[in-house]
């Protein structure tokens, strides 16, 4: 099942030219500089930009026959959108009374957003997190069937971020609600989105599943430190006493801080090129829980001479280093070669 | 007593009171509608229903009353009809004297209407779409609330111009004491005689009274009203 | 006499301001300066001449407002002059199966309102007209029954209209308001005793009292002028 | 021809245009001044100065008329100031169908600048300050343009109800032909006259014109004013 | 020389309590969840809060004293605040009109945001992004004497942010404007900050230089990947046929890719603790450009024990390295241990 979106469109010094086909149920995260179109896109398929040629599919539905409160989309906008002359409670229930009953329940948004104490207050007496966090649960509380959200993020604290991911990603895993979202942050992208779509000046310049796109060299990514290897993975078994998660990796066993999953789910994990350190030979003793052998598969220097990105196979999974050419040079790396990858355990990412 | 009112004076006062309600009542919806309409800019004929809305403030009252009697009156197009399908006549009626103010304030509604109106932010509205509201829940819950300072303010305005109105009142519905004696037609008449500018006085206060009580509920409402 | 220079004005009762017009016209031909009018309801005008407004002399509609004026020392007792007047009449719609009919203390208004029918005229209160058709419905014996079917204008061209426009059966206004329109007909003429002459007082007022301005009331009140109204279908003796 | 005018009408036109002009040019700096008084909550006397605004609406217009003529007559209190003063009378003159005007539209301006006043966002206005832009430069940069909607409405609606005043202006500034003889004005003489209808209506019209050509403009300059 | 801010302010349902001294010219981010008061001591300092006490003295002058436009201070509001009715252009010179000539230039900041092709726009017609960099222009232009920053890039995508930082680090460097940063980011911390303020529930939780507090693991920076030390250093030499430049820290010679700066120049740089692995012994032909050897200082586990935080004392520097506590104990690490830290020469910031 797909989410096709054609869109075509002209703004007087901007004009917009995009096809694009995802994967749905999944996370696709539009990724690119600020004006490239993103928020375009976000409002073609919600229906609210009345552009000059748009079609947007959502798994067979022709979305863009639909007006905007048909579509079923929930949209956190860039600019909140609160009703201002609601209170917190009637904005959060304003699109629950309007769609049928579905799986995302008031009080456990409510719960895990923090706004529990901000039911009775007006927008306007809210801080700049807490009305994004309103907006983000509004569009959750509309039962949507595809949920597109610009920047829901930008405004909260790590901690509080680390808390709505994991729900984000439930409501992808469990409920299959697919989901279109603007972000700057790689990490978010990592932590989220399976698709990820490059645009810039109103077109897409790469599309696909995000461990294709982030570790492709001739992007931006690797340069912005944002490079590295998502990778899926099984839960073989948890070391209680070292406090670790055994995981295997396509035939790759992997050490992670332990997470309280039963062997065997599956998890996606992301290893940031900047994390893993190479070595010709076994380095002795170190902090690097995880000592992977592979085979250099290439090398790529950057437009800027500045990085070295060097893929390695091991086993199934190929892993992400990023290195200065000066110690690729003195490692003699060259395809083939084989290498110790060294990486800690609490580098890698759960996601 | 200076403030003893006499039988006359103080129908006139029920009266006044029944028809600035009844004009606000008969105005205001149809001036929220039309609000609408002139908001969207491809409505045909946009510019000619705008003209027609402010004539009422552009002519004399007189003419006002006069172009009334012409299309509600028992032979004119509207009030035929009216009077031979319902049996409903204006003309001598406390209705009719609604109606003319109901006319004459009606541009004062739209203008203040239009003004909220143009200040809603029509982000809003779309986020209210995406939220599964169509055209007429979009605007009971989101436009209408929001544009509720111009409403309640059109309404004040129309109530407070109402206690005044005269010319189109007197032209169109006559001066009937106890059905269409509204208090500036007892005002005016008190006026015109000699020596009747105490009892002028004395209504002119009662009117005053009775505006500042619509002004005062209309501050109350508008603050509550706002975000 | 010598041609009048000064600008003198002329308070008039609105309904005089045709006649008046060409009264003036005829005043410039002689080489006076031109006369200034202000035209509104007898009313406001005696209420501006009290405060001090710079008339020379008041036309009123209204005998009222002239004694009025002359008991607060406004105007020149003894310059007052009526010299031409009007009759009082009842119309009905063109389309009224009432014909001519001669206005006798027998014939009955009531009846021939109808049920729901009411009389348009002036508000008795203060427009003049209708406080002649007060007097002439008291002599008639039917003021109190017609008292509530009064429909009362602030005017007597509104009373007319809404005879015009058929809301009303039956109105009283005078000969001069029915003659130009085609949507009325005269079908009665008071009696001269039923009611008080209607007759247009003209006054000098007191503070403007000049020889000028004695010329110019002088002129409006002259054979010259009289013919002019007597054209607009006022009554002259 | 149906549409030829005597020098009367000429004269009146230009009249109702002069005092509507001026009317507008009068009340709107004085309206903006009251609205920002009546934002300050904490104004001593607020509820009076409100109540003093509205009241040329609640009052029937001859009754305006009257007060004017009392306050501003060469025997009223300011009247007699100014004229012995500065020499100016305003009783029944063209500055004096303009200061009725203005008076009576008056309250309609205050209406639609605090409409817009009310929508203003104070944070722009903090924004401005921050800026280093004083309570002044503020005013004249951020909350004057950001309320230009009401002005221009406010104004709007003043130029049309002026150009249909009567009452007022003929009480306090009568109806001299050629020096107070506004359109109203003549409409409602040609309509005292027996016949005057015809003459009546062409007046009617041409001050529907009038109004029309300043709806278009205030149309105009509502648009170009909207970010 | 310094800022010092006091405030007291009760919200309904909220109250804020926070003394702050800050030195100047220097940059300090306020840090904390959504909802803690951060905006709130901005609205204090700029004088538009009518706070219940507040007491704002810079250098010696009594800022709440003064008018808010007297205060000479340049606000970046959270929520733009662009003016609707003018253009870009207008909206960028409304302060630069009012101040005193000043060390900002228009042409370089229009050029530096990219905001250049915009100047004749409304801000209704820009993306959210673009409003959030005119936003900074015209609190720049204004010639602040300090400037306040509420999220000023949460809406930037990252290369965008790595042209705005440096301009920002030269007017505190050049121009000594001393900086009030609010930033959800531990990366503009670290690039930017000097000063560190954490608050919590409208209180200061720790007040500091941004190495001390980021290095402090009873605070959640360790835990959400943020710590890393912070080491003034100057360059020694340039060596550009590998590419790398050679600084000393405090007498620890570190490789950095090569920078454009002349020797004997004086920059910071940030070593992440997630850079750094730690060895016993030489570890062989190894990525890491970097092996510090050093003495073992400390050993920090954090309260969810999910990690190690590691001070090493490498001449006058300190190194901060995250290992999972399994790791730590593999290498026995205890105070006083000679330890090899190995981090790669691209894993050092340059702030
Ligand atoms: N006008 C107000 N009335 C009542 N409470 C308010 C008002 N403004 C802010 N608050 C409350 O004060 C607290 C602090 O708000 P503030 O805007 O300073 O937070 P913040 O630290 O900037 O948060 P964020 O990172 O979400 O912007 C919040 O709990 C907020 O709900
Ligand atoms: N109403 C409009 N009129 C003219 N140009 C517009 C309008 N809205 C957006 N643009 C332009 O279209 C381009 C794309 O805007 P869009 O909002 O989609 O960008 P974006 O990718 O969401 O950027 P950001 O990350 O800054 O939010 C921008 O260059 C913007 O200036
Ligand atoms: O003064 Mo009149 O002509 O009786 O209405
Ligand atoms: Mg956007
Ligand atoms: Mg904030």
């Amino acid at each position: 099942m797909t989410l096709d979106i054609h869109l075509k469109h002209t703004f007087p010094t901007f004009s917009a030219d995009v096809d694009i086909c995802l994967p749905t149920p999944g996370v696709t995260a539009l990724f690119g500089p600020s004006g490239c179109g993103k928020s375009t896109v976000m409002s073609a398929v919600s229906g609210l930009l009345k552009a000059d040629e748009v079609r947007v599919v959502l798994d067979g539905v022709v979305l863009s026959d639909l007006h905007p409160a048909d579509r079923g989309v929930g949209v956190v906008f860039q600019d909140g959108r609160l009703f201002p002359h609601m209170t917190v409670d009637s904005n959060l229930r304003y699109g629950m009374k309007r769609a049928q009953a579905g799986p995302v329940d008031f009080a456990e948004t409510v719960e895990l957003l923090g706004i529990g104490h901000l039911l009775d207050r007006r927008p306007g007496k809210l801080s700049g997190g807490e009305r994004q966090r309103v907006a983000i649960g509004r569009a959750l509380l509309r039962q949507p069937r595809l949920l597109l959200m610009d920047e829901p993020l930008s405004a909260l604290d790590a901690g509080r971020k680390d808390e709505i991911l994991p729900f984000l990603t439930r409501l992808h895993d469990d409920m299959r609600i697919p989901m279109l979202l603007v972000t700057h942050s790689i990490d978010e992208v990592a932590r989220l989105a399976d698709t990820l779509v490059l645009m810039r000046n109103g077109s897409v310049v790469a599309q696909g599943p995000v461990g294709d796109i982030l570790t492709r060299a001739d992007l931006d990514f690797a340069s912005a430190n944002q490079a590295g290897a998502v990778i899926a993975a099984r839960i073989v078994s948890h070391d209680p006493t070292r406090g670790l998660t055994k995981l295997d990796a396509g035939g790759v066993m992997i050490w992670i801080p332990m997470i309280e999953e039963p062997p065997s789910a599956r998890r996606r994990i992301r290893v940031p090129a900047s994390e893993v350190s190479l070595a010709l030979d076994d380095p002795g003793p170190t902090s690097a829980d995880n000592i992977v052998s592979g085979v250099v598969l290439n090398l790529r220097e950057t437009p800027d001479r500045r990085m070295t990105l060097v893929e390695i196979a091991a086993g199934q999974a190929r892993l992400l280093s990023q290195l200065t050419p000066d110690a690729a040079r003195q490692l003699r790396l060259e395809p083939d070669m084989p290498v110790k990858a060294l990486f800690k355990a609490i580098g890698v990412q759960v996601v | 007593m200076w403030f003893e009112l006499n039988n006359y004076e103080w129908q006139a006062i029920r009266l006044s009171l029944i028809v600035a309600a009844n004009a606000v009542a008969m105005g205001l919806p149809v001036a929220i509608l039309v609000s609408l309409l002139l908001r969207w800019p491809r409505l045909p004929f946009r510019s000619v229903l705008n003209i027609v809305v402010h004539l009422p403030l552009v002519l004399p009252p007189v003419v006002v009353g006069w172009m009334l009697l012409v299309v509600f009156g028992v032979r004119g197009p509207i009030g035929s009809l009216l009077n031979d399908w319902f049996g409903i006549r204006l003309v001598f009626t406390a209705s009719g004297a609604a109606l003319a103010c109901a006319v004459m304030t009606f541009p004062l509604m739209v203008r203040a209407i239009r003004l909220s109106l143009d200040s809603v932010d029509s982000g809003l509205e779309d986020a209210a779409s995406t939220l599964g509201a169509k055209r007429l829940d979009t605007f009971f819950t989101v436009t209408l609330p929001l544009m509720a300072p111009g409403v309640v303010s059109g309404a004040i305005t129309a109530y407070a111009a109402s206690l005044g109105e005269f010319g189109a009142v007197i032209t169109f519905a006559s001066n009937v004491p106890g059905q269409t004696q509204t208090l500036p037609l007892a005002i005016f008449t008190a006026l015109q005689t000699p020596g009747g500018e105490e009892a002028a006085a004395k209504l002119a206060t009662i009117s005053v009274i009775l505006a500042v009580g619509g002004l005062l509920l209309g501050e109350w409402v508008g603050k509550r009203l706002r975000p | 006499q010598a041609p009048v220079t000064s600008t003198q004005t002329v308070f008039a009762a609105a309904s005089m301001s045709d006649a008046l017009r060409k009264v003036n016209d005829a005043w410039v031909a002689h080489g006076n300066a031109s006369l200034q009018f202000n035209f509104a309801a007898s009313s406001t005008l005696i209420r501006q001449i009290d405060q001090s407004a710079k008339a020379a002399v008041f036309i009123s509609a209204d005998e009222r407002w002239a004694d009025w004026g002359i008991e607060r020392g406004l105007l020149v007792k003894s310059s007052r002059v009526s010299p031409i007047g009007n009759r009082l009449v009842l119309i009905a719609p063109n389309n009224s199966s009432l014909t001519r009919l001669d206005l006798t203390k027998t014939t009955d208004l009531v009846a021939l309102l109808g049920r729901n029918g009411r009389l348009a005229t002036g508000d008795p209160a203060h427009v003049p007209v209708g406080r002649y058709a007060e007097q002439a419905l008291t002599w008639m014996n039917q003021w109190t029954a017609i008292n509530p079917r009064l429909a009362r204008a602030d005017s007597v061209r509104s009373a007319m209209l809404l005879v015009e426009r058929g809301e009303a059966p039956l109105g009283i206004v005078y000969e001069t308001d029915a003659a130009v329109s085609t949507r009325v007909k005269i079908v009665g003429i008071f009696p001269k005793e039923s009611h008080e002459a209607v007759t247009y007082p003209f006054v000098l007022v007191k503070a403007q009292d000049s020889p000028d301005a004695r010329a110019v009331l002088a002129f409006l009140i002259g054979p010259e002028a009289l013919e002019i109204y007597r054209s607009f279908g006022f009554t002259t003796p």
